[in-house]
């Protein structure tokens, strides 16, 4: 198992170094230099240049290439040009708001997805199916941002059972991850936009754990679990459940890297000071060095999570072996 | 009289596809309301009223700024006097062209690839399987703005994007149905008896994963026209050309969003039915793939 | 085998890399299934050859790799005189006409998308038959052969309109149509049910007969073989462990691994008293093969000598050879000690 | 100990109902062993799922009953049903390969049915397990194995243990071997057949080859289209068989043991359409003694000899039968006879397609 | 009628790049119309949206490639001064590649004007100077301005009071934290939202007027300007003007940084110097005029500048800001230096900053202002839409930025009382959006085709329902408007009415001609 993992990390770490030169060259090539958006018009000539020498925006592509990737080596992502301060402690800091957002959705859809799927299956031809998989498609077809701007309007706005707005009420003080994330405030922010990101999640889930159960209750050992007396919950979540949700949690974890790009949606409709709005803003200001890292380490993230699909996978289905 | 007593070949995807539509109420909906969809994109130009610029204003000779639904203007009018329902009509043609052009792409370019890898194996193979992960290691949304920004907004870039970063799901897909197919008897008794590696994949391949790679294209087309809506509405879509997710993002920042219901509602709604209908559609697909999701 | 043999196998392997990883490319010492392993045949014009032996004894394997769906590892197989390697386009395609074979599944066989015209037909216009009348006469034609009478009625129909032993007779026409020299079956009948399973193997038989085809016939089923076969090769973990003529094999088996096969076949006779052979029923594993003899994990007569073998196929009877080193009267019971075999963990 | 009458089992199909098991009545006696045989499709799982009351959803019992033990079987409430499984009555499944869970280990799996269904404790149900293990010729560790980790045999012997180990008044093997290489189905048909003597099991055997039966069973049950075709004594029926199928079987059976091989003779035609409706023999259409009778009243089921049973209305001309059954014209007539058929339904067929 | 073949070479094709919707909407929507106006008669012009960037890396490039554009200045405070408007951006020195003057206007006449304006340091004679040069640039018509939008902004009046209202700058000026008051104790420290993103604390590094305007709170200046926009004595008691190139400004005494430290000339001379030496900075443009810094005495510091700048006290010493030198000077170079922690002068002094979330300040007791408000937040919101939920929700109390008109009327109709809390406040703007013409290309070299040009924008629509009223209207040429009350010459512009059939008349005056096909040819 461990060898495996580390061959997947180095064939990681070269993807990420393709998707890095890919993602550079795709900044250089972008009509409009950082400058133009760095600095105010009525501003001279002269200072223009000055900044792209700071930045190193003179140099030829190839050296700047060749920083860019020495410094990628050592995990440096360099200064952004709005922040003034380091790529990875922006990203650092805007990462907590985006994973927990994204993770309290995946298990919204995922507690939901899975429990309606296993049900459904069983459940096969009922009235109630198609109903379930009818909801789960609506919300699957749905914008999320426009379904967003409906839950404000009718949850915050009308009815005023949750903030509209934001990770936390304005002003609230506390510096440690504990002080800010962990807290009744922090969750009244984060029920409305999770429950929404969690909806349009929640089809996968459901039809995976649906087909997937239908799959496993046509298996031999379902039928023998029957022969052996054993009483149908036992049979519906100790022997289908547990080998339908194989696929699903693979799928989840593909998901969750999936999802992680997605969330900028949520996030604007939100004002959720997560990631993705940060890439936005990162790339109609042209600030490299900040659109790259996040760029990168989404990248990253989605590979890692492949891999921790597979390993989960292994872990769950003892058939499976990596070498 | 051979002819009328032809065989109709009832394991074909198709006849699979239409009995099941006799049971399956959802999927018949689907269908007519594709349907309905497709026939006022073709004819969106005739049936759409009014420009999706034009200007309408009162007899008296004021504008009719945010006016709601009425006989003139079923959906209403924008903050500029503008017909709702004549953008919605027009948006359909977009959404069902981006929808289909980039899903069109992206099963052709998936599917070759998908067929290749699958069907020659070894380190061709491998090679591909490689590319297909570092496209899965592309975060979509990201990547679209990126690429938006490099190539400036515009419909084509949109699909040209989606179509890049979606070809690897089906690629990946087709890929691992066309082992199994390789595999099947059928097709070894072909090589037996000659058959070049082309002949197989089309007449032999091709038409096992073509209900497959329809099911893809489904949802490909839902996956872009949502992904045109979202790149849209974050502002990174193509001002020029009406299209659903344009409408909303107008809507949105002219900050009239909450207060004209008609005039976010309507393209909202478009979208959900449209890729409602292609799901339920899609659906239906998938009995015909994969047998077991049958109703009995 | 006096005449120049039709099919002659010389030391034929084929080895299955087992793929790992990138770190593996740089190895020298690939990790091989050694599904047939130095495997030497001659059949002659006419002959149907039996290929029994357990599941992953590389029955298939051999067959396909005759047929050239799978590339050789090592080893030379000359068809009618005309060595498999000939690698122009010319020669690849008289080898297709000349090598059919007809597989197990009938329900898998047949493409489900062409009807069983397009079928039959497919290999005629493969081989660049035009004319339109010809190959309708000749998919008749095959068709009658194979037994499906009115061929016009079973023209038109798809796989899913017919029973399985209709399938394998068209898969039969198929593989016929372009009249070849040698025909491949690989257990042509194990899936079909046991009431019509008598009508392919005659069929086969008559193909022979009225055709002059030589024949391979893989299947684990010793009885169809036997009824069948004019000769028998049993395989074991991709060696030929016994060869002879069919009904010697079956009455006198001189190598135990034939041995235990012959005893374990049912028999439909309550009287019939069968010799017990008892032997592990774990078939070892694939990739690490035990030393010498590869029967000797499961022997009941294994000796050490055993370890040593070298698999040489030694005539005991008349035409009948064995890869053992013992003859059936000098097998004593096994001395050496069992490694646990079969632990696939 | 069971007493089957009248069975009948249908399946709801698309487009009306499939009578997969009709009027099938047989006995089974403490400690017998009964081997059920028949083509593909004619109802044998049907009838083991039924007995377990096991169908799937789509299938019903429309007539009959299953007494086991004086009780009825059929309309048991499932509670009381769930219960008698893997106790009273086990199964033993056709494909060892997919009927061991392959999340859980092979113990687990035993143990899990043996707790189910009794109060033992986990250290108890082990032991028991370990017990029947060493039965079937399995080493205690091979509990602690998942199911991939084990070869097909020594699935299959895992799932004979597990029906064993609540000592099971029935156990019934469906198809225990079809998945099974020769020699693997050798070694497993000699333990059952030793495991059988020495427990008091009945048990049930199902399988699709006859010589199979004739080495495990002493009664067989020869089945066809959904019904009971002939019930004999094992070594009765090996040496003169009633029924015209049975003689047709005996034809189409290679042997290994014959010297100087007879040709074989297959039965022409294919097994009815259970889905459309039947009358008369189900197997007149491929008889070769068929008579009109034959094609419109359905032969019973009657002792011919003691603990003997053929349904075929001209048991008396058996003899006969026997005789002609040998020559292959026979049957070739049969075929002649079918082939015709069909000509004459695609003429009507093409003149249906002409009037349109 | 004359044949095709003898008249005028055909107007080319036209490009005209607009901003993106979600930019300015008015701006894509009025390039929109004009595209539609000039097919009417006979000139092809493509409305293309255009990013921002894209836009500036256009309009300030090498190539100089483009026909018209739409854009705006901004109106900041400083730029009430006319020397921007007049000078920076019509200038020909400046039209060239990288300079303001993107339109490539060119007029000696005007020049000498525009030149002259800055040296005058006589106001009224400056206003004269100014007033001709408008004149000039409404009759030349360099740039068509199509409007300036209001400043609508609103506020919690339930909760503070004795806002200040400021023209370019609105509600979150440099004198409401200063002067507002709360009207409870519970509720002290304001918040005030933004919908754009404060990314940097560092004022050497600061490149937006968003990151400004907190900055300018923390750190303090020697002049503010009042709400009247008089120079008022801040950290400075007052200046001299020693010549017309030496100004000595005394400093006041007592003052300290928010870390204890007191505030001294060399901190003042120190941060003078250190953004004189910054080419590239914000202030480089009020900077580029001083000659040289230094401290006179203790409270003096003496200014010499390289030429007479009228603008001086009002823009330069109003716009830097002082900085703790005994902070500064360690960091090495000051642009990079993170400043996460800002230590200023200021009347407020920082708290803490959640990129993305909040910047929270509180007042800085030792101040010499007294200040009402313990502190305020600066709360940032993804979308106006966000922020309107919140005013709604009564989590904002003060707003940043100009409200879309959307946004007034719904708080204006007030559906349900929801809103009967917030007062909107107006102020016009002096800045202005235009269609910017490369006044060196055909068909823009042409005048009379830009007076008539400027019969085809239709401002009424512009104003009236575009920005459902909150603006003024624009014209041809206007550059300094109404707003500003001492410097726009009320006889401009001269060309601000929408007639199409009056521009064809122009044109056909000036001797374009129709062909066939009905295109517009360039006279002979
Ligand atoms: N493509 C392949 N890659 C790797 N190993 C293979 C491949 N094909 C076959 N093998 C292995 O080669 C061995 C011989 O297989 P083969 O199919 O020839 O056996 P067989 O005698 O036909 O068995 P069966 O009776 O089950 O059909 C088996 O162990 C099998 O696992
Ligand atoms: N769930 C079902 N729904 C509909 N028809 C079914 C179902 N299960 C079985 N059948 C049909 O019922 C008949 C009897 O099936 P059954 O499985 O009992 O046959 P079998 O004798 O066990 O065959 P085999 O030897 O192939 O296992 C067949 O015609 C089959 O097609
Ligand atoms: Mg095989
Ligand atoms: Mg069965
Ligand atoms: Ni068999």
């Amino acid at each position: 198992m461990l060898p495996y993992i580390a061959k997947r990390l180095m064939v990681m770490v070269i993807m990420l170094f393709l998707i890095a030169t890919m993602i550079f060259l795709m900044f250089r090539t972008m009509p409009g230099d950082p400058t133009a958006s760095m600095v105010d018009p009525s501003i001279p000539r002269e200072a223009r240049q000055a900044l792209l020498e700071r930045y190193g925006l003179h140099e030829s592509l190839w050296t700047q290439y060749q920083i860019f990737m020495k410094d990628l080596v050592r995990l440096d992502f360099g200064n952004s040009f709005f922040y003034n301060r380091p790529v990875l402690r922006v990203i650092g800091s805007r990462m907590p708001a985006t994973l927990i957002l994204m993770l309290s959705a995946m298990l919204v859809a995922y507690l939901a997805g899975v429990l309606g799927g296993a049900w459904m299956a069983w459940h096969r031809g009922s009235p109630l199916e198609s109903v379930g998989v009818t909801f789960s498609l609506i919300f699957r077809s749905a914008p999320t941002f426009w379904i967003g701007l409906m839950a404000i309007m009718v949850f915050s706005v009308m009815l005023g059972w949750f903030p509209a707005q934001g990770m936390r009420s304005t002003g609230y003080t506390g510096d440690t991850f504990f002080e800010i994330f962990v807290n009744r405030d922090f969750l009244r922010h984060l029920i409305l936009p999770s429950i929404v990101a969690g909806l349009y999640f929640l089809a996968t889930p459901l039809l995976i754990m649906r087909n997937s159960m239908l799959e496993v209750m046509s298996e031999d050992y379902i039928e023998m679990a029957r022969a052996k007396g054993l009483p149908e919950r036992r049979i519906l979540y100790h022997h289908a459940a547990r080998n339908a949700l194989l696929p699903v949690v693979t799928a989840g974890a593909l998901f969750i890297g999936a999802a992680i790009g997605g969330q900028v949606l949520i996030e604007v409709v939100f004002s959720w000071p997560g990631l993705g709005r940060e890439i936005v803003q990162a790339v109609t200001r042209s600030d490299y060095p900040l659109a790259q890292g996040i760029f990168i380490i989404i990248s990253a993230i989605m590979m890692f999570m492949n891999l921790v699909a597979d390993v989960v996978y292994a872990f769950l289905d003892p058939r499976i072996t990596y070498r | 009289m051979k002819m009328l007593t032809r065989h109709i070949n009832k394991q074909s995807s198709l006849y699979v596809f239409l009995s099941n539509l006799k049971q399956d109420k959802l999927a018949l909906f689907g269908v007519v309301l594709l349907m309905a969809f497709v026939f006022v994109g073709v004819f969106s130009e005739q049936l759409a009223p009014h420009g999706p610029r034009d200007r309408h204003y009162h007899e008296e000779g004021g504008i009719r700024r945010l006016e709601s639904p009425s006989w003139d203007h079923p959906f209403g009018t924008t903050d500029v006097g503008r017909d709702i329902f004549s953008q919605v009509i027009l948006g359909t043609r977009t959404a069902l062209m981006v929808g289909f052009l980039a899903a069109l792409l992206v099963t052709i370019v998936g599917s070759v690839i998908g067929i290749i890898a699958g069907y020659f194996g070894g380190w061709i193979d491998s090679l591909l399987m490689r590319v297909v992960d570092f496209f899965y290691a592309i975060p979509f949304i990201p990547f679209v703005i990126v690429l938006a920004a490099v190539l400036q907004p515009s419909i084509w870039n949109i699909i040209l994007a989606v179509s890049l970063l979606s070809w690897r799901t089906v690629a990946r897909i087709v890929r691992s149905q066309v082992l199994s197919i390789a595999q099947r008897p059928y097709i070894k008794a072909a090589r037996v008896a000659g058959a070049g590696h082309l002949r197989i994949m089309v007449r032999y391949i091709l038409p096992n994963v073509i209900p497959l790679v329809l099911l893809e294209m489904a949802f490909m087309v839902n996956w872009a026209i949502m992904a045109e809506a979202s790149v849209s509405f974050l502002g990174f879509g193509d001002p020029r050309v009406t299209s659903w997710g344009q409408i909303l993002h107008i809507n949105f920042i002219s900050g009239y969003s909450r207060q004209a219901w008609w005039w976010t509602i309507p393209p909202g709604m478009a979208i959900v039915f449209l890729l409602l209908s292609i799901f339920f559609v899609a659906r239906s697909l998938e009995a015909v793939v994969d047998p077991r999701l049958r109703k009995r | 085998m006096s005449a120049t043999p039709m099919i002659s196998i010389a030391n034929l392997s084929k080895h299955y890399p087992l793929r790992r990883g990138i770190k593996d490319i740089f190895r020298q010492d690939h990790q091989v299934v050694r599904a047939v392993d130095d495997v030497s045949l001659d059949i002659a014009p006419g002959e149907i050859l039996g290929l029994a032996g357990e599941s992953g004894s590389g029955k298939t394997t051999t067959g396909e790799i005759i047929v050239r769906l799978q590339e050789v590892t090592s080893g030379e197989i000359t068809v009618d005189g005309h060595p498999l390697e000939a690698s122009s386009r010319k020669d690849r395609k008289r080898f297709r006409r000349e090598v059919q074979m007809i597989f197990q599944d009938p329900y898998e066989t047949l493409n489900p998308r062409f009807t069983v015209f397009e079928t039959i037909a497919e290999p005629l216009r493969i081989h660049g038959l035009k004319d339109k009348q010809e190959i309708a006469r000749r998919v008749s034609e095959c068709l009658t052969i194979a037994g499906l009478k009115p061929a016009e009625h079973y023209l038109d129909r798809f796989p899913h309109e017919m029973s399985g032993g209709q399938r394998q007779r068209v898969a039969i026409a198929r593989g016929i149509v372009l009249r070849p020299k040698v025909l491949i079956a690989d257990e042509p009948v194990s899936m079909l049910d046991v009431s019509i399973r008598a009508d392919i193997l005659n069929l086969l038989k008559r193909l022979r007969d009225e055709m002059g085809l030589t024949m391979i016939y893989v299947s684990h089923d010793l009885a169809t073989i036997k009824y069948l076969c004019d000769r028998i090769a049993v395989m074991y973990l991709g060696k030929i462990v016994e060869i002879g003529k069919a009904e010697d094999v079956i009455a006198h088996p001189q190598h135990p691994y034939t041995q235990v096969l012959v005893s374990s076949v049912p028999v439909a006779d309550p009287d019939y008293q069968r010799e017990e052979v008892t032997v592990d029923d774990a078939v070892p594993d694939q990739i690490n093969l035990p030393e010498g003899c590869r029967f000797t994990p499961r022997c009941p007569y294994a000796q050490p000598e055993c370890l040593s073998c070298g698999h040489r196929l030694i005539e005991r009877r008349d035409g009948q050879q064995s890869a053992c080193m013992f003859s059936p009267q000098e097998l004593r019971p096994r001395t050496i000690v069992q490694e646990t075999a079969g632990s696939k963990g | 100990m069971l007493d089957v009458q009248n069975l009948s089992v249908e399946y709801k199909i698309q487009g009306g109902v499939l009578r997969a098991v009709e009027d099938v009545s047989f006995t089974l006696k403490r400690a017998e062993s009964l081997g059920i045989v028949g083509e593909s499709g004619c109802g044998k799982s049907t009838i083991a799922k039924a007995l377990l009351q096991l169908l799937p959803k789509n299938g019903r019992i429309s007539a009959g009953h299953v007494l086991f033990d004086g009780e009825d079987l059929v309309g048991k409430n499932p509670e009381e049903m769930r219960k008698m499984r893997q106790k009273r009555i086990a199964l033993v499944s056709q494909s060892a390969m997919n009927s061991l869970n392959p999340v859980y280990t092979v113990g687990t799996q035993i143990i899990e049915a043996i707790r189910t269904h009794s109060r033992m404790t986990e250290k108890e149900a082990f032991a028991r397990a370990v017990e029947v293990f060493s039965m079937v010729g399995l080493e205690e560790k091979r509990l602690k194995s998942f199911p991939h980790q084990l070869s097909g045999g020594m699935k299959q012997r895992a799932i004979i243990a597990m029906a064993l180990s609540l000592e099971p008044d029935i156990i019934i093997a469906d198809e225990p071997t079809t998945a099974l290489d020769v020699v693997v189905q050798g070694r497993i048909l000699q333990r059952i057949q030793k495991i059988h003597k020495e427990i008091s099991s009945s048990m049930i055997f199902i399988t699709h080859d006859i010589s199979v039966v004739s080495e495990v069973c002493e009664t067989i049950m020869v089945m066809y289209g959904g019904r009971v075709m002939e019930i004999a004594d094992t070594n009765s029926f090996f040496r003169a068989p009633y029924h015209p199928y049975s003689l047709g079987l005996q034809n189409a059976f290679p042997s290994i043991t014959e010297i100087g091989q007879e040709e074989l003779v297959a039965i022409p035609g294919s097994p009815p359409n259970l889905s459309e409706p039947q009358q008369g023999c189900r197997f007149h259409v491929r008889c070769p003694f068929a008579t009109e009778r034959c094609s419109l009243e359905e032969p019973p089921l009657e002792e011919v000899k003691e603990n003997h049973y053929s349904a075929c209305w001209y048991t008396d001309k058996v003899e006969s039968f026997r005789r002609e059954a040998k020559k292959r014209d026979t049957w070739e007539s049969v075929r002649a006879r079918i082939e015709e058929q069909i000509l004459q339904e695609e003429t009507s067929e093409e003149m249906k397609g002409a009037g349109i | 009628d004359i044949a095709d073949e003898d008249m005028g070479a055909p107007v080319p094709n036209l490009v005209v790049l607009s901003s993106l919707p979600e930019a300015n909407r008015v701006n894509y929507e009025m390039a929109q119309e004009l595209a539609e106006e000039l097919a009417k008669i006979g000139v092809t012009l493509e409305a293309r949206p255009t990013d921002f960037s894209v836009l500036l890396d256009v309009l300030y490039g090498e190539d100089m490639d483009y026909d018209a554009y739409t854009i705006g200045w901004s109106g900041r405070v400083e730029r009430l001064d006319p020397d921007m408007f007049i000078h920076s951006i019509n200038h020909s020195d400046n039209a060239v590649a990288g300079g303001n003057n993107t339109c490539r206007f060119s007029n000696s006449e005007f020049d000498i004007l525009a030149d002259a304006q800055r040296q005058e340091m006589d106001v009224e004679a400056r206003r004269e100077i100014v007033w001709r040069a408008q004149r000039i640039l409404a009759e030349e018509v360099p740039r068509i301005t199509l409007y300036s939008r209001a400043n609508v902004q609103t506020y919690d009046k339930t909760r503070f009071t004795n806002m200040v209202n400021m023209s370019g700058e609105g509600l979150f000026n440099e004198w409401s934290p200063l002067v507002m008051e709360p009207l409870s104790q519970d509720h002290t420290v304001p918040v005030v939202a933004s919908n754009i993103n404060i990314t940097n604390l560092n004022p050497f590094a600061a490149r937006s007027v968003y990151d400004w305007r907190n900055l300018r709170l923390i750190y303090d200046k020697l002049v503010r300007l009042s709400p009247q926009v008089e120079p008022e004595p801040w950290a400075a008691t007052g200046w001299e003007i020693v010549e017309d190139t030496v100004v000595d400004v005394t400093i006041r005494s007592g003052m300290s940084f928010h870390d204890g430290e007191p505030v001294t000339v060399d901190d003042v001379v120190w941060s003078y110097q250190t953004w004189m030496d910054l080419p590239d900075s914000y202030f480089a443009s009020f900077t580029n005029p001083i000659e040289s810094v230094e401290a006179r005495d203790a409270n003096t510091v003496r200014f010499v500048l390289n030429a007479p700048y009228a603008p001086f006290i009002t823009t330069t010493l109003t716009q830097i800001p002082i900085v703790p030198k005994h902070i500064w000077q360690n960091v090495g170079d000051v642009t990079q230096y993170e400043n996460a922690h800002p230590v200023g002068s200021g009347p407020f002094s920082f708290v803490r900053f959640r990129p993305g979330e909040e910047l929270v300040t509180e007042r800085f007791a030792d101040y010499f202002f007294p200040v009402n408000i313990d502190g305020y937040i600066f709360k940032i919101y993804a979308s106006p839409e966000g922020v309107l939920s919140d005013l709604e929700l009564k989590n904002v109390d003060v707003i940043s930025y100009d409200l879309i008109p959307a946004h007034i009327n719904q708080i204006k109709s007030n559906e349900g009382g929801r809103f009967s809390h917030l007062e909107l406040t107006e102020a016009p703007d002096i800045g202005f959006f235009y269609i910017g013409l490369n006044n060196n290309r055909p068909p823009f070299n042409n005048v009379d085709f830009r007076r008539a040009l400027t019969y085809l924008v239709d401002y009424d629509y512009a104003l009236d329902v575009l920005l459902e009223g909150y603006g003024s209207r624009g014209g041809g040429g206007l550059v300094i408007n109404a707003a500003n009350k001492f410097w726009h010459n009320p006889e401009v512009p001269i060309y601000d009415t929408y007639d199409p059939e009056k521009a064809r008349e122009l044109l056909a005056e000036a001797g374009f001609t129709w062909d066939s096909t009905g295109r517009l040819r360039m006279p002979r």
